[in-house]
């Protein structure tokens, strides 16, 4: 489904992405793990065209789209939760999620309805502005704006910041069955003992580098990485 | 005052405020929607008239005139967004006022070379040059009407457009994060062009349907980017509402003011003074209107959703 | 040792004092007086971009400041008070008053509706110009001859007033380059910025700002007591919104928040209009295009096209 | 007895019919950790911005050690040592990482209304920010413009300024949200050594965090304290797991 | 031999700048008709546009006057503009000739034997619509100007010689685009004749908005309304509307219809006072360098060449007063179509002869 190679970003001099690859395949779960400021979300973002890529290739489907515009990237079947959430703040609850909503592959999995019943929350506020949301009503409803676009591959930057704990088992439970669906994911979060109860494959950054990928069962088997990443 | 004037007055106000609203349509798509401050608005209405004047002189005929008015100011309008706008959406409001108005003091002066410096003027379309009998004495041309229509119409359209539309949510919606809508699959550059475009040839249909009652002179704009900046930003920048009733609001204070400000003063000061006081307000009115209104409501009397 | 952000100021400054010092330019009264005006306007500029640069306080009503400054001025000399010593002081005066008044009122508003509220004040001070009819009203009024200096008429001479002018170029020059750098200056650096934060940690906004927007139109007003001592005129048409909007264009176009860009941009600006409408009548329509060139390709104005040519990174 | 650090007496907040914060009244005392747990969209932030001032109660009154300070602005309050960080990061982005922290240590060292003197040179208050941002773990981003560092890092930077303004109610709203694991370590260890110093306010979702460090936790639902008490009660609560918790194992 | 600078300052930008250019081409008109050569020398003409903005024009004036040197200065069309290059250009070495602007401050107490005028004092043109309401019995007068300071000045004039009922009397701000509410006041009021002065692109839009308003059937008297400057625009609007000045295009005499047929064959539309004043002012400086012998330097001999103005005047009778402003005859105009379609102004009646303003009476000149 996607494919990385070689990845390279900078912002102005300071370089960040150092030759990042990896893959995710349809149906496939992975996580994107490091400490702050390794480059997670610069990672993301050079794939959504966001960034734009110094070096390396982002394939999606057998096609190169490094340095697109993002809309284009984002026409392939990639859903975006960014980092931080960027609800439009003019924009009503409803009016965030249909009005870049989609579906660009078939019958649509993603409805309002289904949103609304994922998070009940989202449909009592449904006339309210983006920006009179809580902060955890703001990620339901990045979520849920990521969804409608009924993508092949959804990316979530920091999935979870702000859910309470009941809702973020909601989440780990709707995940689980995107990935049963054939949805590809990519997911950036802390709860890494969450995560490795369902993703496939892990990676972790360093300074802009990949310095280690595994399974879930190798990740919590390492006992160094287990200190660094885990916590546990 | 006999009661007829107060009602003609009335009405009178009422239409000063379609007109404005009808002149402050585009810009406040452009510049409440979009959030781009244009301060070429103003000279895309002059070349709308401009335009209007030259075409109906050609084919003498005003409706073949505004035919080709239109599409002209349209791609006029998508040759400014090609050049110059698309690449200052993205910086600050001020970079955006500095260009706009290079494009001001550019297009007044390139109208005068074209166009000369004394005004022009359109006849009245004949189907419409009829009037009605407002008060013995008084008529009021149909076409004062026909504007009045067409504000209304506008306002409608725009409304429609604005709240309930895909289109009017991803313009409001990249107003605020272009690379977010980017980001979620809409090529939100095109967009813009587009709804740029559409602002443009309001502008320029604003322009080109006032041209039969006003007169058509270089800088004709100037003046009046300031008092549909004044009726957006009392109305609440981004609410098509707010500015069609802030429309309203201007246009009746100014006329009614005008007409009836100095005998209420007289009321309360001698003659001399309350003609001197009246003189010295009077210009001053709808400043002191927006004054008052932004100093009890600071974001405008219908103000944008926080 | 000079930092190499000193080099631009030292420079503009240093030009400016030795022109009336070079034989062929120096003997033109003409010369002397356009620049005396670039100064004058310099000076306008400098604290518009105080608020404007600094603080994220687009006031659109500047001009209205260079009015009360003239207006002092011409009132005071139409009543056969010719004296600088109390001529100043009552610009000052009356340009900080009315800075607080409005300012008071413009400050509970933030934006774009700051920038009208200013505009509708700006307006209001040039309608009243306008009824002054006993000064000349729309039409204005001629004084009877330059400010006296405790009874000299040392202003008198091209070159004299030029030195004067230049004087109080340099002294609000570096009184502005002392305030922005201050912890004073910070707080309103920190308001532009983000103001919601500053107050979470325990700055009332309200006081720093309107104390900056009196300081910018008190500053603004000594422009104006200049202006009509230049011209020897004072109208109304000092305070149009149309000039006002120059300032601004003045400011942007020499590079917000930089103090030398506001004299850069004042000079650009009025030399421009000088030099290319002796060229030709039409010389808006290479003045428009230019200014858009500036935005589209000199990010930051003059200014920053001057950083980027030597290197002189971000001078906050 | 000496008055509690903090009081609430009927807080109460409305946006239009919607009631968000219902006739909260809370005490904590001096030194208190206390946490503020519930649902999202329970009202947590917005009791945070009405003790801080940021937005006015319909009706209620707060007291600080015994003054009653509901008719104080936020700045006036912050400036009494009620000192907040924001759920959705607040900073300075074109100041400098050390200039953003400097700020709040000059807003409470003596005034700032001082028009001569470099205030980027002013070693007291570089020192000061210096110090807060190495408690938080941001020691080698001092001189980087804060709008440049990551997600995470932004937070660390909103916990350092908070901290500099030297506090004596802190009030915290998620500030481990954004953080990765490891940040989250520190940062959770640094509370652990504020803790007994200052008085504290904690919201937070991550609950392995909040029974570590709490004193008290109180539990809001639709804008009403279901619930106060140590972290055993709350634990033991079956009305705060269903209502919040669920199966989340603390 | 030497030669002559002339320095043209006028307003070009903006709305208004029509009227500056009518006087700036008025003026080549009438030098290149010379050959280049005004009083036989050789002649550069530098135009200035003053922007209408006071204190940029002061600063044109210095340039023309401190580093082109110039003899004279020609200009300005606005009086605010007047009273900023007033001082500046008579305190020079220059001499400065209005061609439009004749404030009352010019010529009475401060009146300048540096200044001169060839249009006349404002208020002149405005008594002459005052003089004709009264002596056409109107009783009842609604008056309408903008508000500044050139707008009280008119309706003063007005009232000077009309002593019937004044029913209104209104101000509109400058630049107003819509007259709906004074028509309507107009209509209530229903006066036997209307004064109205309202210059420029305001006069186009009350004109038309005038005669749309189905008001045409009320006399409208005006000045600076109806002109050969706002004509193209009004057309049909103004035919049989009033004005008051001292010439029209029309005026029958020689060197007027070859000057008229010159001028539209050049800029291809009819000239105005604008164009005329300014023409004779060629004229007049052209007279009195003759008077002085060519010699630019002797200014006391130019400035009695001045005085005495003497050449032939496209409006026919033309003297200048003691306060350099001149003494002429006032005519009542009215809008016709010509044969040929265009606009114009027609001489109707005489109202003023060898007309002195009221204020050359405080005058004292010094030399
Ligand atoms: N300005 C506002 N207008 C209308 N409703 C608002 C406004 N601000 C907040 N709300 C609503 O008030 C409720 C409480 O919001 P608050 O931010 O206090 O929740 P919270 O408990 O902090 O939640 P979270 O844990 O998700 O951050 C939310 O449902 C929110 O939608
Ligand atoms: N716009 C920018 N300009 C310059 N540097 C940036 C910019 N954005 C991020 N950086 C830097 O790039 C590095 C990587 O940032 P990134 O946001 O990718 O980290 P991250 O792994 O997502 O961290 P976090 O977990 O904190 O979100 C950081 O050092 C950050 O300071
Ligand atoms: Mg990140
Ligand atoms: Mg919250």
């Amino acid at each position: 489904m996607l494919k990385v190679e070689g990845l390279e970003a900078a912002y102005g001099d300071s370089q960040v992405l150092f030759g990042i690859s990896f893959a995710i395949a349809a149906g496939e779960v992975v996580t994107l793990l490091g400490r702050n400021g390794m480059g997670k979300t610069t990672t993301v973002n050079s794939i959504m065209g966001l960034v734009r890529p110094r070096a390396g290739r982002v394939i999606i489907e057998g096609r190169d789209v490094a340095g697109e515009p993002p809309h284009r990237i984002a026409k392939c079947g990639l859903g975006l939760v960014p980092e931080g959430r960027q609800i439009f703040p003019t924009l009503s609850v409803e009016e965030n999620l249909v009005a870049t909503a989609a579906n660009r592959f078939g019958p649509p999995r993603w409805t309002l309805e289904r949103i609304y019943g994922l998070f009940p929350r989202l449909q009592e506020r449904s006339r309210n502005m983006g920006n009179q949301l809580s902060g955890g009503e703001q990620q339901m409803l990045a979520i849920g704006r990521a969804l409608m676009t009924n993508p092949k591959l959804v990316i979530l930057d920091e999935a979870t910041e702000g859910l309470a704990p009941l809702i973020r088992q909601e989440i780990w439970i709707c995940l689980k069955a995107l990935k049963q669906e054939g949805e590809a994911i990519l997911i950036i979060d802390k709860n890494v003992d969450a995560l490795a109860a369902f993703a496939d494959r892990h990676i972790i950054l360093e300074k802009g580098r990949v310095v280690w990928s595994g399974n879930s069962a190798a990740l919590v088997a390492d006992p160094v990485l287990k200190d660094r990443y885990l916590h546990v | 005052m006999s009661l007829t004037l107060l009602y003609v007055q009335t009405l009178n106000g009422l239409q000063l405020g379609v007109l404005l609203f009808l002149i402050a349509a585009g810009l406040t798509l452009v510049f409440g929607v979009m959030d781009f401050v244009n301060l070429a608005h103003g000279v895309q209405y002059m070349i709308g008239a401009y335009l209007a004047a030259m075409f109906t002189a050609l084919t003498g005929n005003f409706f073949f005139g505004l035919a080709l008015a239109l599409p002209c100011a349209l791609l006029f309008g998508l040759l400014l967004e090609f050049f110059i706008f698309r690449h200052l959406y993205a910086r600050d409001h001020l970079d955006q006022v500095l260009a706009t108005f290079g494009i001001i003091l550019t297009l007044n002066q390139a109208v005068k070379v074209i166009w000369g410096a004394a005004p022009l003027s359109v006849p009245i379309p004949e189907i419409f040059s009829g009037s009605v009998v407002l008060m013995p004495g008084l008529l009021y041309p149909v076409w004062r009407l026909v504007i009045i229509a067409s504000g209304l119409a506008i306002a409608l359209l725009l409304g429609l457009l604005v709240t309930k539309t895909r289109i009017g949510m991803l313009v409001r919606a990249g107003a605020t994060n272009a690379p977010m809508v980017s980001a979620l699959g809409v090529d939100i550059g095109r967009l813009f062009m587009i709804v740029f475009g559409f602002g443009a040839m309001l502008a320029g249909f604003a322009g080109a349907m006032v041209a039969p009652i006003l007169s058509v002179e270089p800088g004709m704009g100037d003046n009046l980017l300031i008092l549909t900046f004044v009726v957006i930003v009392i109305g609440g920048i981004g609410s098509i509402r707010g500015a069609f009733i802030a429309a309203l609001l201007v246009g009746l204070v100014d006329t009614l003011g005008r007409s009836f400000g100095p005998s209420i003063l007289r009321a309360f000061l001698d003659p001399a003074a309350a003609s001197q006081t009246g003189r010295a307000l009077a210009p001053m009115l709808i400043y002191i209107l927006m004054a008052a209104v932004l100093f009890f409501r600071p974001a405008g009397l219908f103000p944008a959703k926080k | 040792m000079i930092m190499r952000r000193e080099i631009l100021p030292l420079s503009i400054f240093g030009a400016l004092a030795v022109l009336p010092l070079l034989g062929s330019f120096g003997s033109d009264a003409f010369i002397l007086s356009i620049v005396a005006r670039v100064m004058i306007f310099a000076i306008a500029a400098l604290s518009l971009d105080l608020i404007l640069g600094y603080g994220a306080l687009v006031s659109f009503g500047h001009a209205a400041f260079l009015g009360i400054g003239a207006y002092a001025v011409g009132i005071l000399s139409a009543h056969g008070i010719r004296e600088a010593a109390i001529q100043i002081p009552v610009a000052l005066f009356v340009s900080a008053l009315f800075a607080l008044v409005t300012g008071a009122i413009s400050l509970r508003t933030k934006g774009i509706y700051f920038i009208m509220i200013t505009l509708a004040f700006g307006q209001m001070a040039y309608f009243f110009g306008v009824s002054l009819a006993a000064y000349g009203g729309d039409d204005g009024m001629t004084l009877p001859g330059r400010s006296l200096f405790f009874g000299y008429d040392i202003a008198a001479s091209e070159r004299a007033f030029y030195f004067l002018v230049f004087a109080f170029l340099v002294v609000v020059y570096a009184a502005c380059r002392t305030l922005v750098i201050s912890r004073f200056g910070r707080v309103i650096r920190g308001a532009r910025e983000n103001a919601q934060r500053m107050e979470a940690i325990g700055f009332s906004l309200f006081s720093y700002q309107l104390t900056i927007y009196v300081i910018a139109g008190t500053l603004c007003g000594l422009a104006g007591f200049l202006l009509a001592n230049q011209t020897q005129f004072v109208s109304p048409a000092y305070m149009t919104w149309q000039r006002s909007g120059e300032l601004i264009v003045m400011v942007l176009l020499g590079g917000l928040g930089s103090l030398n860009g506001a004299i850069l941009g004042a000079a650009a600006f009025l030399l421009l209009e000088e030099g290319l409408s002796h060229l030709t009548e039409y010389w808006k329509l290479y003045f428009g295009p230019f200014l858009v060139l500036v935005v589209l390709f000199a990010r930051g104005g003059l200014m920053g096209g001057f950083k980027r040519l030597t290197g002189t990174g971000d001078g906050r | 007895m000496t008055a509690p650090m903090l009081e609430l007496r009927g807080i109460r907040k409305n946006f239009g019919a919607l009631l968000v914060t219902d006739d909260v009244s809370l005490t904590i005392p001096r030194n208190e950790l206390h946490a503020m747990i519930g649902p999202n969209g329970a009202g947590k932030t917005t009791l945070i911005h009405q003790i801080s001032g940021l937005l006015s109660s319909n009706s209620g009154q707060i007291f600080l050690n015994g003054e009653d300070i509901t008719a104080l602005d936020l700045p006036q309050r912050a400036r009494k040592g009620i000192v907040r960080s924001f759920q959705i990061t607040s900073i300075l982005p074109h100041f400098s990482t050390l200039e953003n922290v400097a700020l709040a240590v000059q807003a409470r060292s003596g005034s700032s209304f001082r028009f001569f003197g470099r205030a980027d040179h002013e070693a007291a208050l570089n020192e000061a920010a210096l110090t807060a941002l190495a408690e938080v773990g941001l020691p080698d981003r001092a001189n980087l413009r804060a709008g440049l560092l990551s997600h995470g890092e932004k937070r660390q930077l909103e916990l350092a300024i908070a901290l500099a303004a030297q506090p004596s109610v802190l009030l915290l709203d998620e500030p481990l949200a954004g953080t990765g694991p490891e940040e989250s370590a520190i940062l959770i260890e640094l509370l652990r050594r504020l803790k007994g110093r200052l008085t504290i306010v904690l919201i937070e979702h991550d609950m392995e965090a909040v029974f570590s460090l709490a004193d008290r936790i109180s539990v809001l639902v639709y804008g009403k304290i279901i619930a106060t008490g140590t972290p055993q009660a709350i634990r033991d609560n079956p009305d705060v797991r269903t209502a919040y918790l669920g199966e989340e194992t603390v | 031999q030497e030669k002559l600078k002339v320095g043209i300052v006028v307003t070009l930008s903006g709305p208004s700048a029509v009227l500056g250019q009518q006087a700036r081409d008025g003026f080549n008109l009438a030098v290149k008709q010379m050959g280049g050569k005004l009083g036989g020398l050789d002649t550069e003409v530098i135009v200035v546009d003053d922007e209408l903005k006071p204190d940029v024009a002061v600063n044109k004036v210095k340039g023309l006057v401190e580093r082109d040197q110039v003899n004279f200065v020609v200009g300005p069309i606005f009086s605010n503009v007047l009273q900023a290059i007033h001082k500046p250009v008579v305190d020079s070495n220059a001499f400065l000739i209005s061609p439009n602007a004749g404030t009352s401050n010019f010529a009475g107490p401060q009146c300048n034997p540096n200044f001169f005028v060839t249009s006349y004092q404002n208020d002149q043109v405005h008594e002459v619509l005052g003089k004709t309401a009264q002596d056409k019995g109107y009783k009842r007068l609604f008056l309408l100007a903008p508000n500044y300071q050139a707008g009280k000045d008119s309706l003063a004039g007005v009232k000077r010689h009309f002593k019937g009922e004044i029913v209104g009397e209104v101000y509109t701000p400058l630049g107003q685009l819509d007259f709906s509410a004074e028509l309507a006041q107009i209509a209530a009021a229903k006066p036997d004749a209307v004064f109205a002065f309202m210059p420029g692109g305001m006069g186009v839009n009350l004109v038309r908005q005038y005669r749309q308003a189905g008001l045409a059937n009320i006399p409208f008297l005006s000045a600076f309304t109806v002109d050969e400057s706002t004509l193209p625009a009004q057309k049909e609007a103004a035919i049989g509307f009033f004005g008051g000045a001292n010439w029209a295009p029309d005026m029958k005499n020689p060197q007027n219809e070859a000057f008229v047929k010159a001028y539209e064959a050049a800029y291809n539309s009819v000239p105005g006072t604008y164009a005329m004043q300014a023409y004779d002012a060629a004229l007049l400086i052209d007279a009195a360098i003759k008077s002085a012998g060519g010699k630019l330097s002797d200014k006391n001999a130019l400035r009695a060449g001045l005085k005495k103005a003497d050449f032939q005047s496209l409006r026919g009778n033309f003297k200048i007063g003691v306060n350099g402003y001149p003494i002429q005859d006032f005519y009542l105009v009215q809008v016709v179509q010509r044969p040929d379609g265009k606009f114009a102004t027609s001489l109707r009646e005489k109202v003023f002869s060898d007309y002195v303003d009221v204020y050359a009476k405080d005058c004292k000149p010094s030399n």
